[in-house]
């Protein structure tokens, strides 16, 4: 295999297909085994997806912490709830944990916040 | 690919004449390190002489050696157990070799030298 | 929560992931605001966790709870009211031309290979290669990501053929390349924990192109095994986008990476039922089964007792269980009275509380030894290898490439050369 | 010699008792003959000529240089012969083995060892130059050179031969990692290394050739071993862990590099918690013996510390009593990218821990103008992971 003579070569990497995973429904928790079976989105659905007005402020509001199940979660949402206790005593702060597990969805818990009227809500913690 | 004529090395190695050989009982685990395994040559072996046969086995006294492999001691019973159905005169001793499979007994040749006169080795697998 | 029911979150994630997650949420057009605190969180003491909250966020330097109550009530900036999922440029079909050993460069440092050298996938090779099958070279074959939430990359019969022609492949591996693309399961997903896969195939095609189901089936001494499982990485890397750091973030990695444990099951010395033939595949059906874990215990002596209670010793994070048995043990354990492989499930099962279906058995060796390997590998799906087989047969090379055969104990006399 | 051996079916052991009168009352498979009669046959029959003057076939030494060919020609013969992994392999021309043998400055001649998969069958012997060849087939460059000359000079290959599918792995230490570009940190492990790649294989390489390799024949593996294709070669992570490294414990200095080379069957590679569960995991484990050796990525040697255990002495003599084995059978490395504090137990042994540095150049290791490094993986920075 002489090194110097000059050759093409086609390139091995798969094409960006704008579809991309998305977290697996509640109802069926855990990582689904088959990836053609997961659920997919795609980057027009993904575009449309807005985020919330943000609060003037949170003094007086009800915000949710919801911990999302990695280790060391729960500690860390509890120490957040003692920071505004001291800090910001008029917000009031309701601890949730998400059911199942850290990638799947928890469609009634988002419900819940809703109903109650939650202004706002601090997710965690990833990692 | 090109249809150039190349010349490669041989990748093999040389033949050296080396032999392993069975492993004194002082150093059983010696077996896990080439450099402590005792060795012999092809000199050396080519000079091994094997013992002249007996003329039968009648009235002879037959050493069952088992080297420790799994279902070795089992097997040897059983060949006693035929010895004693179709060649009832012979006499059958049974022994297990000390350390493993891999190493040698001395002391058990030379006991099977001086009470026995032929030996059965088994069973390898 | 912000887009369906309007309500504003701050999402929190240790200062390990922020390149990750901030990369990861721009390729997803909505424009997240993050906040770190130091990582882990994890198995540390309450005294640190209060430090955390009262301490500046180590990726921005800022204040951590300033930075959570700015994310719910600062104004959303123009940028964040339209979200743009950037799109990425595909990749051209052909590579600049250039020296073989620019490109032998070229694919090393642009982490497209393993690292062991491959062999340049020319415009030439890669047409020989696809040969292997009458699928069309431009079908889809499916999309992939070692990650769950990026970007899956689309591949064609071609690229599976380029990656094939990389790993040393002949075109009469190509279909079960294809069977395995099909699944679109990478061999290496992307996990802290560091996954493993195993790649078991059954039918006909094992004896075809060749691949050891027997003697020394494991180990790196029969052309197709290693080819095949080598191939199976490649693609991952190159479909999946696997990269180190970035989207691949196993601790430490697993050595079985490199090979997927791949083999044929030893269908003619085993006493059961083929693996493939218990999903459903009839016996002249070409398979491939795909299996994913961490732990390989490689060596087991003993019977269906001692089985059960090194897998019940196994520490694992699923409850399942896979045995690769030699053709003795499997013998054995008929002798044992488990008629079929279903007693034996249900037997495991009660030894070991994981459910019958999680427990699974292929016979693979050469009889030199009862031995069998546990594994809490579970067992994901079974592709049929046949549709991509060419009409006329496999395509197989004038004088095909085979290394020297294992001397393959036939049965009963298993005598053992001198 | 030609011994007379006797042949009953397979196997003997682990069968019932029955089976095995069986085999005594039948006919030796091999031979079709009764067994038994054989067996006092082979006591009473008169030797032969042939076997009264031994002969040992003398095998011929093997040419330096094979006969020219083609390219595909030479990857078939290489393929056909068994030479190979089954994988690629780049051509050992006399040019690239050249290039590769500056790599050292020792005699190419000069014989380094020799090696059977065997414990009793002929040895094969092999010089400087032939681990040239085996490195150049795997892919290395001459940077690699002296790892795979330490390693071929402990004459121990990476699969000796026994039914029991053994695995070993190679551990390097010092300052060559870095030189190099060994990955000691994120998926150490895992094909995204090009040093830790073609080094893993040129050993199995090395074992096939030198240590004459032939399923069926000379090595015996009934199922085989996936960790065989790179023999888990890895760098210890000494910077980010929190114990003194591998080599300095066993008496090498830290300026010094070394290569480690170990062997056994089981790798257990997902388990969490502290030292009490290290040690529950080795007393449950299943092995032969008790060995263990934890490789433990350096979040794991962090928690450790915490936890009171100032060096791997203390938390070796700690394991033992809990776990009831000796302390000199446990051993630590750490390697891993500090995403998951997580540790593997295997049944490894180490064989032993060699030097490098008497096998690199006196100007130094040889590296190519711009030496070929694959994508080095984002480690954490520190400071905002550490604990």
């Amino acid at each position: 295999m002489t090194r110097n003579n000059v050759v093409t070569v086609l390139d091995p990497r798969g094409q960006p297909s704008g579809v991309f995973g998305r977290r697996s429904s509640g109802d069926n928790p855990g990582t689904i085994l088959s990836p053609r079976v997961r659920p997919v989105d795609d980057r027009e659905s993904m575009e449309k997806l807005q985020m919330a007005e943000r609060l003037d402020t949170l003094e007086g509001k009800l915000i949710y912490l919801v911990d999302v199940g990695f280790p060391g979660s729960k500690e860390f949402l509890e120490e957040l709830a003692e920071w505004f206790k001291e800090n910001m005593p008029s917000v009031k702060v309701v601890y949730k944990q998400k059911k199942f597990d850290p990638y799947s969805d928890d469609p009634e818990l988002w419900e819940e916040i809703h109903a109650n009227k939650g202004d706002g809500v601090i997710l965690g913690v990833g990692g | 690919m090109s249809k150039k004529l190349l010349t490669v090395l041989d990748p093999k190695g040389q033949p050296s004449g080396i032999f392993g050989k069975v492993l004194d009982l002082k150093n059983p685990m010696a077996i896990l390190d080439p450099e402590k395994q005792p060795t012999s040559t092809l000199e050396a072996m080519i000079g091994q002489k094997m013992a002249d046969r007996l003329d039968t086995l009648e009235g002879k006294t037959v050493y069952l050696v088992e080297t420790g492999f799994a279902g070795a001691a089992d097997f040897m019973k059983e060949v006693e157990g035929w010895f004693q159905r179709n060649m009832p005169s012979v006499k059958t001793v049974m022994r297990s070799k000390r350390g493993n499979m891999f190493t040698d007994d001395p002391e058990l040749w030379q006991e099977i030298k001086e009470h026995g006169d032929a030996a059965i080795v088994g069973v390898g697998g | 929560m912000e887009d369906h029911y309007n309500i504003p979150t701050a999402p929190i994630v240790t200062a390990r992931f922020a390149d990750y997650i901030l990369k990861d949420s721009r390729s997803h057009g909505m424009l997240l605001r993050y906040s770190f605190p130091p990582h882990p969180v994890g198995f540390i003491p309450r005294s640190h966790l209060k430090d955390y909250i009262k301490g500046n966020d180590p990726y921005t330097g800022k204040p951590l709870m300033q930075e959570i109550i700015d994310a719910l009530t600062k104004p959303l900036t123009e940028e964040e009211k339209n979200p743009v999922v950037p799109k990425r440029p595909g990749h051209p079909r052909l590579l600049p031309p250039d020296t073989e050993e620019n490109l032998h460069r070229l694919f090393l440092e642009s982490g497209w290979t393993d690292g062991l050298p491959i062999v340049l996938p020319t415009e030439e090779r890669v047409a020989e290669m696809l040969t292997g099958t009458d699928a069309d070279p431009n079908q889809v074959v499916g999309r992939m990501s070692i990650a769950y939430y990026e970007e899956k990359l689309e591949y064609t019969v071609e690229k599976v053929a380029v990656n094939a022609v990389m790993a040393g492949c002949r075109p009469e591996h190509l279909p079960v390349l294809l069977a395995i693309a099909a699944t679109q399961h990478p061999s290496l997903p992307s996990s802290t924990t560091s996954f493993a896969s195993m790649l078991c195939v059954n039918g006909p095609i094992r004896r075809e192109i060749g691949m050891n189901c027997g003697l020394a089936a494991l180990s790196p001494f029969n052309y197709a095994n290693s080819v095949i499982g080598r191939a199976w990485t490649l693609m991952s890397i190159n479909f999946g986008e696997a990269r180190p750091g970035d989207t691949f973030m196993a601790s430490t990695g697993h050595n079985l990476n490199y090979n997927n444990m791949t083999f044929g099951e030893n269908e003619e010395d085993s006493p059961f039922e083929p693996f493939h033939v218990e999903k459903g595949f009839k016996p002249e059906e070409s398979t491939v089964s795909i299996f994913r874990g961490w732990n390989v215990l490689g060596l087991g002596l003993g019977n269906a007792e001692e089985m059960a209670k090194v897998l019940r010793n196994l520490p694992s994070m699923a409850p399942t269980g896979t045995f690769v048995m030699d053709p003795l043990v499997a013998r054995s354990l008929i002798d044992e009275g488990f008629k079929t492989k279903e007693e034996l499930r249900k037997f495991f099962a009660e030894k070991t509380g994981y459910p019958p279906f999680a427990i699974n058995f292929m016979v693979v060796g050469g009889q030199t030894n009862p031995l069998w390997i546990t594994t809490d590998f579970v067992y994901t799906e079974t592709e049929s290898i046949d549709k991509w087989i060419p009409k006329d047969g496999i395509r197989k090379d004038k004088k095909p490439l085979r290394m020297p055969e294992p001397l393959v104990c036939k049965d009963g006399i298993c005598t053992l050369p001198g | 010699m030609f011994l007379r051996y006797v042949f009953p079916p397979h196997p003997v052991g682990f069968i019932p008792k029955e089976k095995l009168r069986g085999y005594v009352d039948g006919i030796n498979p091999v031979s079709g003959k009764p067994l038994m009669p054989e067996m006092v046959e082979a006591l009473t029959k008169p030797l032969t000529e042939e076997e009264k003057n031994p002969v040992i076939e003398k095998r011929p030494k093997r040419p330096r240089l094979l006969p020219p060919d083609t390219e595909e020609n030479l990857y078939r013969l290489f393929i056909e012969n068994g030479w190979t992994d089954g994988n690629p392999i780049i051509l050992p021309t006399e040019e690239r083995v050249a290039e590769m043998l500056t790599g050292t400055d020792r005699d190419p001649q000069e014989v380094i060892g020799r090696m059977s998969v065997t414990t009793h069958q002929e040895r094969l012997e092999y010089t400087v130059e032939k681990v040239a060849v085996i490195a150049v087939m795997a892919g290395c460059r001459p940077e690699h050179l002296p790892v795979l000359l330490a390693i071929a000079a402990t004459e121990i290959p990476a699969f000796p031969s026994s039914t029991t599918s053994f695995s070993s792995m190679i551990m390097v230490n010092g300052p060559i990692r870095h030189e190099i570009g060994m990955n000691c940190g994120l998926a150490a492990l895992s094909p995204f290394n090009y040093a830790n790649s073609v080094i893993g294989r040129a050993w199995t390489l090395m074992s096939i050739n030198f240590g004459d390799a032939r399923p069926g024949d000379t090595f015996m593996h009934s199922l085989g071993h996936p960790i065989n294709y790179n023999n888990l070669c890895h760098a210890e992570n000494e910077e980010d862990s929190a114990f003194e490294p591998y080599h300095v414990e066993k008496g090498f200095k830290p300026e010094e590099s070394t290569v480690t080379l170990f062997r056994g069957w089981n790798y257990n590679g997902i388990n969490l918690g502290p030292a009490k569960a290290m040690a529950e995991a080795l007393k449950r484990q299943s092995s032969m013996g008790r060995a263990g050796t934890f490789i433990m990525d350096p979040l794991v040697s962090a928690h450790l510390k915490d936890e009171g255990f100032k060096t791997k002495e203390e938390l070796r003599q700690y394991i033992a009593k809990e776990a009831e084995t000796f302390p000199q059978m446990i051993n630590f490395i750490v390697v891993g990218g500090q995403t998951n504090p997580m540790w593997a137990l295997t049944d490894y042994t180490p064989s032993i821990t060699v030097s490098i540095d008497e096998w690199i150049p006196k100007t130094g290791i040889k590296k190519d103008e711009k030496p070929i490094r694959m994508p080095q993986p984002v480690l954490c920075k520190d400071g905002i992971c550490g604990i």
